[in-house]
């Protein structure tokens, strides 16, 4: 660490930043260092957090310009210098300073089919599944994203697309229709079909870039495009 | 300056290629019609159609031309690129390899084209 | 503002194209060696059926395929949707179309 | 901000807290209620995305056959609680555990991992005598929780998200629940839903210790709440420590999260200040021992050490070989690192950390309590643990009881309409709630760490009688000091400095009770260790205690567990069943 003392620029609006001297730590997240400012600095700066390892997805935020978890993201990871600027997450409406509405997200997140549709009920046994066979492999391979929405804040398609679905909600369609228990099939290649679907993809791989769990929701929805051309010449639309 | 830092903090190869393609696409939008005015003049007016052809020997717009031939190329391989990206359920190294043959093929292929001329 | 029957469009298009890119870089280079004339061009692929099917079919493609690319950027960085969106892909498409059609026409038939 | 500003809204079920008991209940409300019904789900964060059902790492426990029965699991948790659980409720998580993991697989669709030939991999955490614990990898509840989340998302249920309970206002005669009062937090508003039936499942939470490893939404604000509605609350003392909470200073949140209980397992190894293995001073099992044991140990050696650089213990992986540790804790190698500790080769510094509540609001074991219209299931409910949660019970038990309440208000409210609050209740909660807003501002902060120090000193891992009345001495000063601090009322919307506030407030006031509760039990029984007190008592004389806010303040009473399927000593397996079925290491 150069100095004890970081210079923190907290951006509150989209014209009005503020700049406060923090005092550096061992240890210290940028969550941690947004903390520090809400509980001695300034006790109006709002933001979100939950679970403080990981594992929630509500705390992220763009520093210095680029979409993170603050609360895994240790702060002399992205220090220049003593500096850092810490914004709300890009792409979605602001609340409050660094809290954004997350609704748009999980919206679409339901829109692209992502819920489980199944035909078998709680008197049915377990399934057996191959845990190695290529589909489930291919449907574990994203199973783990927490939903945080930085991939969909580092999207530049979302960005200029509202009505794009976005990485995370696609690679969720992915999963479940490589998922053998998902009956949804055709209700999810619909989805993911329409004007806001998997074709407004650009592969321009920022979702992959900056997961922090790094998922490739980028080769999803490449898998999505596939099954859709699949099924655009097998049935004609 | 904060448009500047947004897109640095993006700049990774994916990315490049993604913004490479999309400007080359457009670059050829906008030149493609006037490469076809162009050549209608073989209809209405050969003569000043020989016009522009002699100017293609002169630095300028050889330069022009070979940007012009370039962006095809850049954005041609791109977009093979992207749909193997796509469709082929290739590795992603796999892709780059192919890629890099491409490019690299391409790249010999201009050097015999630039020397033709 | 990609739905699926776009995106085949301009996917196939572009596999469409590629070869035909490849062949007429190839003919250039050819060609260009001694400098290029009106009637050297014309000499070569004028009332050849071939070359107009050749560069017919880049045509429609390439206006097919330069529409709805341009189409996805007036949206994502034009902010154009809706009616706008659509006349906006329409005049683009046609346009490259009229102009190329006027082009192989010139060198091939007339 | 005045009462009149109160925004008044109806609904027919609602639903505090999307944890695995909340999002449950929302599900099956959905399916047993009747058509029409409104369902209506609050949440002090975001939908799913805030409480601990997301934070299960280990695992589910459901006895799924393979020489595991219901009857076994129901004696290990017997046993686990030191004969302390309700055994009516403890039977029903472990038979309804079985129906409801069927339910995640098949109508939820979460994953669960799978043995080669396809059938579930299931596991033993300590203090089990089978393997029996189902997981998705150690993200276990995220893939429990991302599920029932999208599930819930799409079913259309109303959703309140930032939306702080604040108190139960009951009708005037005090019988039932008219409705709850929150705020918006996005707002600063308030906001009274009156519903025919509401389910508490605000998980409970002992973030009053210094180390915790709960989510920071989770304060204790349910059973504040139910303390000053007059609900009985029991087994208020007995609070479960996880050995191993990260340890990276003052100034991180990181400090408290859990490095996971397989480290231990695997074989990683517990080093004190001077540089020894200790726990095989204190069991024969060393590392391996149960939780409880575990965190003793560790906090017998901290308090042998006066260095003040090392106030904790440290965890050592590295005789296992760094690649090895690497690839089979990537998530907690990771997360070492993003703080600065190398797991894989170097050592990380590890305290105890407080980690679930198994005390809770008095219910039945169909989750009503004894105000009609409220319901209670989670960790917000007492009993079906006793003195001690089983690794792998907590998840179990707040799906299997979410949606057994689900299922009970869907039929309830067939007879039930809407009530008319008490509105002085009402405008005593509305006061109690912006009061800090006339006072002069001051940090709130200061106070938290004062209480969480205190907590962790003198009612934490080891508890003596002395320690605790100086606890409950320090908690009132606490207490009240809080009630000096102001908070800016600039704005209101989303002032988190309010809600540090109003957190403090609901960490004070269960605090008390967790003290003197624990002042109550004289004897050791799991989780609670009194000092002056080690001996666990006869199982057959066991009680359990009931916290309760009387005129008098908080007063606990005593009652006898009664034991309604085993007796201690006997056991509901077959003569010949054997000790255990996991493997020995
Ligand atoms: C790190 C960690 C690991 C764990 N691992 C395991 C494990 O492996 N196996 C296991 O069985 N158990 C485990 N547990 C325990 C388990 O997580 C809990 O027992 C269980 O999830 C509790 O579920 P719940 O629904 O009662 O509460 P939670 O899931 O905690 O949900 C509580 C909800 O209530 C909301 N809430 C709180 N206050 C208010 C308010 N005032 N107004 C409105 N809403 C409010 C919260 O925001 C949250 O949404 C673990 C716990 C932790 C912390
Ligand atoms: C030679 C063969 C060509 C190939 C293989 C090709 C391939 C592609 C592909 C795959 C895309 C989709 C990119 C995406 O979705 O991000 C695309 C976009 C585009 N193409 Fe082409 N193309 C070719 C020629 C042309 C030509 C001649 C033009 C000129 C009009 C052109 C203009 C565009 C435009 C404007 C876009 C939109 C770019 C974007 O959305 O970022 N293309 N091309
Ligand atoms: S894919 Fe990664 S970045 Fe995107 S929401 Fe999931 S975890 Fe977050
Ligand atoms: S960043 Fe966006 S454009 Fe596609 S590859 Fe990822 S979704
Ligand atoms: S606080 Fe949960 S992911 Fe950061």
């Amino acid at each position: 660490m150069t100095s004890s003392v970081l210079k923190v620029t907290i951006e509150r609006s989209s014209d009005a930043q503020d700049v406060f001297e923090v005092p550096a730590f061992e240890s210290q997240t940028v969550l941690d260092v947004v903390s520090w400012v809400q509980q001695n600095a300034d006790p109006t700066l709002s933001y979100r957090f939950a679970c403080r390892v990981g594992m929630c997805g509500s705390c992220a935020m763009m520093v210095n310009g680029v979409p993170r978890w603050t609360c895994r993201t240790h702060i002399n990871k992205v220090l220049d210098g003593n500096e850092v600027t810490i914004g709300p997450l890009r792409n979605l409406p602001v609340i409050k300073d660094l809290a954004v509405d997350m609704d748009p997200f999980f919206d679409k997140w339901v829109a692209a089919e992502g819920v489980h549709h199944g035909a078998l009920t709680r008197d049915d046994p377990i399934a057996p599944v191959d845990e190695d066979s290529s589909d489930r492999v291919e449907a574990n391979a994203g199973i783990e994203c927490i939903n945080c929405s930085v991939c969909y804040a580092a999207c530049d398609t979302v960005a200029g697309n509202a009505d794009y679905l976005g990485p995370a909600a696609l690679q969720r369609a992915w999963t479940l229709l490589n998922d053998a228990k998902d009956e949804g099939r055709n209700a999810i290649l619909e989805a993911v079909s329409g004007s806001g679907g998997c074709h407004n993809c650009h592969s321009m791989g920022s979702c992959a870039a900056y997961c922090p769990n790094d998922l490739d929701p980028m080769s999803a929805i490449a898998g999505l495009k596939r099954g859709t051309a699949k099924s655009y010449f097998k049935r004609g639309r | 300056m904060r448009a500047a830092a947004g897109i640095t903090s993006r700049a990774h190869p994916l990315w490049l290629a993604y913004i490479l393609h999309r400007l080359s696409g457009i670059v050829l939008a906008l030149f493609l019609p006037l490469h076809f005015w162009v050549l209608a003049l073989a209809m209405t007016d050969p003569v000043r159609l020989d016009g522009f052809l002699h100017l293609t020997e002169t630095g300028v717009v050889k330069l022009a031309e070979f940007g012009l031939v370039f962006l095809l190329a850049v954005h041609m391989f791109g977009g093979l690129r992207l749909m193997a990206m796509e469709w082929l359920p290739w590795t992603p190294s796999q892709k780059t390899l192919a890629a890099s043959a491409a490019a690299i093929s391409f790249l010999i292929a201009m050097l015999f084209f630039l020397k033709a001329i | 503002m990609l739905n699926l029957r776009l995106y085949m469009l301009q996917r196939i298009t572009a596999l469409l194209m590629a070869p035909l890119v490849l062949g007429h870089l190839t003919v250039m280079i050819y060609a260009i060696q001694g400098g290029l004339s009106a009637a050297e061009i014309l000499g070569r692929i004028q009332g050849s059926a071939l070359w107009f099917i050749f560069y017919g079919t880049f045509v429609i493609a390439v206006a097919i395929h330069g529409a709805i690319g341009l189409r996805a950027i007036a949206h994502e960085w034009g902010g154009l949707k809706g009616g706008a969106l659509e006349v906006s892909m329409w005049v683009a498409g046609l346009g490259l179309f009229a102009l190329g059609a006027r082009a192989v026409w010139a060198v091939t038939i007339a | 901000m005045q009462l009149s500003d109160i925004e008044r809204h109806d609904t027919d079920i609602l639903i505090l807290g999307t944890g695995g008991a909340g999002l449950f209940a929302a599900l099956h409300a959905q399916q047993s209620a009747p058509e029409g019904t409104k369902i209506t789900i609050a949440v002090k964060g975001l939908i799913g995305k805030c409480g601990c059902t997301r934070m299960v790492q280990g695992g589910y426990n459901v006895a799924l056959g393979g020489g595991d029965t219901v009857e076994r699991h129901f004696m290990d948790t017997i046993n686990g609680g030191k004969w302390l659980p309700n055994q009516d409720m403890a039977w029903r998580l472990c038979e309804q555990a079985v129906v409801r993991i069927r339910e995640l697989e098949n109508e939820v669709g979460c994953f669960f991992d799978r043995n080669s030939d396809g059938s579930l991999h299931q596991k033993a955490f300590a203090g089990q005598t089978a393997d029996r614990t189902v997981h998705k990898g150690d993200l276990t509840g995220i893939e429990i929780i991302n599920r029932l989340m999208e599930k819930v998302l799409a079913s259309g249920v109303e959703k309140l998200q930032e939306h702080r309970a604040v108190g139960l206002i009951p009708t005037k005669d005090g019988s039932a629940l008219a409705g709850v009062l929150m705020i918006d937090m996005r707002t600063g508003g308030f906001k009274f839903v009156r519903a025919k039936t509401v389910l508490m499942a605000t998980g409970g939470g002992p973030t009053m210790y210094k180390y915790h490893t709960p989510s920071g939404d989770k304060t204790m604000d349910g059973l504040a709440m139910a303390l000053r509605a007059g609900l009985k609350l029991r087994d208020m003392e007995m609070v479960q420590f996880h050995p191993t909470g990260l340890l990276a200073g003052d100034h991180t949140r990181m400090t408290g999260t859990v490095l996971e209980e397989g480290l231990r397992g695997a074989g990683g190894q517990l080093i004190n200040h001077s540089g020894a293995r200790f726990m095989f001073d204190y069991d024969g099992k060393g590392e391996r021992a149960t939780r409880d044991v575990v965190s003793r140990g560790i906090d017998a050696e901290m308090r042998k050490n006066n260095n003040p650089e090392q106030e904790g213990v440290f965890i050592s992986m590295s005789h296992l070989g760094p690649d090895f540790v690497r690839k089979k804790f990537k998530g907690m190698v990771n997360r070492c690192a993003d703080s600065g500790f190398d797991l894989a080769e170097g050592k990380v510094e590890v305290v105890p950390t407080a980690h679930y509540f198994m005390g809770g609001i008095v219910v039945d074991v169909d989750t009503r309590t004894a105000m009609e219209g409220l319901y209670v299931a989670g960790e917000d409910a007492g009993g079906a643990h006793g003195s001690n949660r089983l690794g792998g019970n907590g998840v179990a038990n707040s799906t299997v009881y979410g949606g057994i309440a689900g299922d009970t208000m869907g039929a309830d409210i067939v007879s039930m309409s809407l009530r008319e609050p008490d509105e002085a209740v009402l405008a005593a909660e509305f006061d109690r709630a912006i009061y800090p807003l006339s006072r002069k501002p001051n940090l709130v902060l200061p106070l938290r760490k004062q209480l969480q120090d205190l907590m962790w000193e003198e009612v934490g891992v080891m508890r003596t009688e002395a320690g605790i009345k100086r606890g409950l001495t320090g908690i009132a000063e606490v207490s009240d000091a809080l009630m000096d601090v102001g908070v800016d009322n600039g704005t209101l919307a989303f002032n988190l400095t309010w809600h540090d506030w109003l957190n403090l407030r609901s960490l004070c006031d269960i605090s008390e009770v967790i003290a003197k509760a624990g002042n109550a039990r004289e004897n050791s029984r799991g989780a609670h260790f009194r000092e002056d007190f080690p001996e666990p008592g006869t199982m057959e004389d066991s009680e359990f205690t009931v916290a309760q806010q009387t005129s008098e303040g908080v007063t606990v009473t005593r009652e006898p567990v009664e034991f309604s399927i085993v007796r201690p000593g006997e056991t509901v397996l077959p003569a010949d069943a054997p000790e255990t079925l996991v493997a020995t290491q």
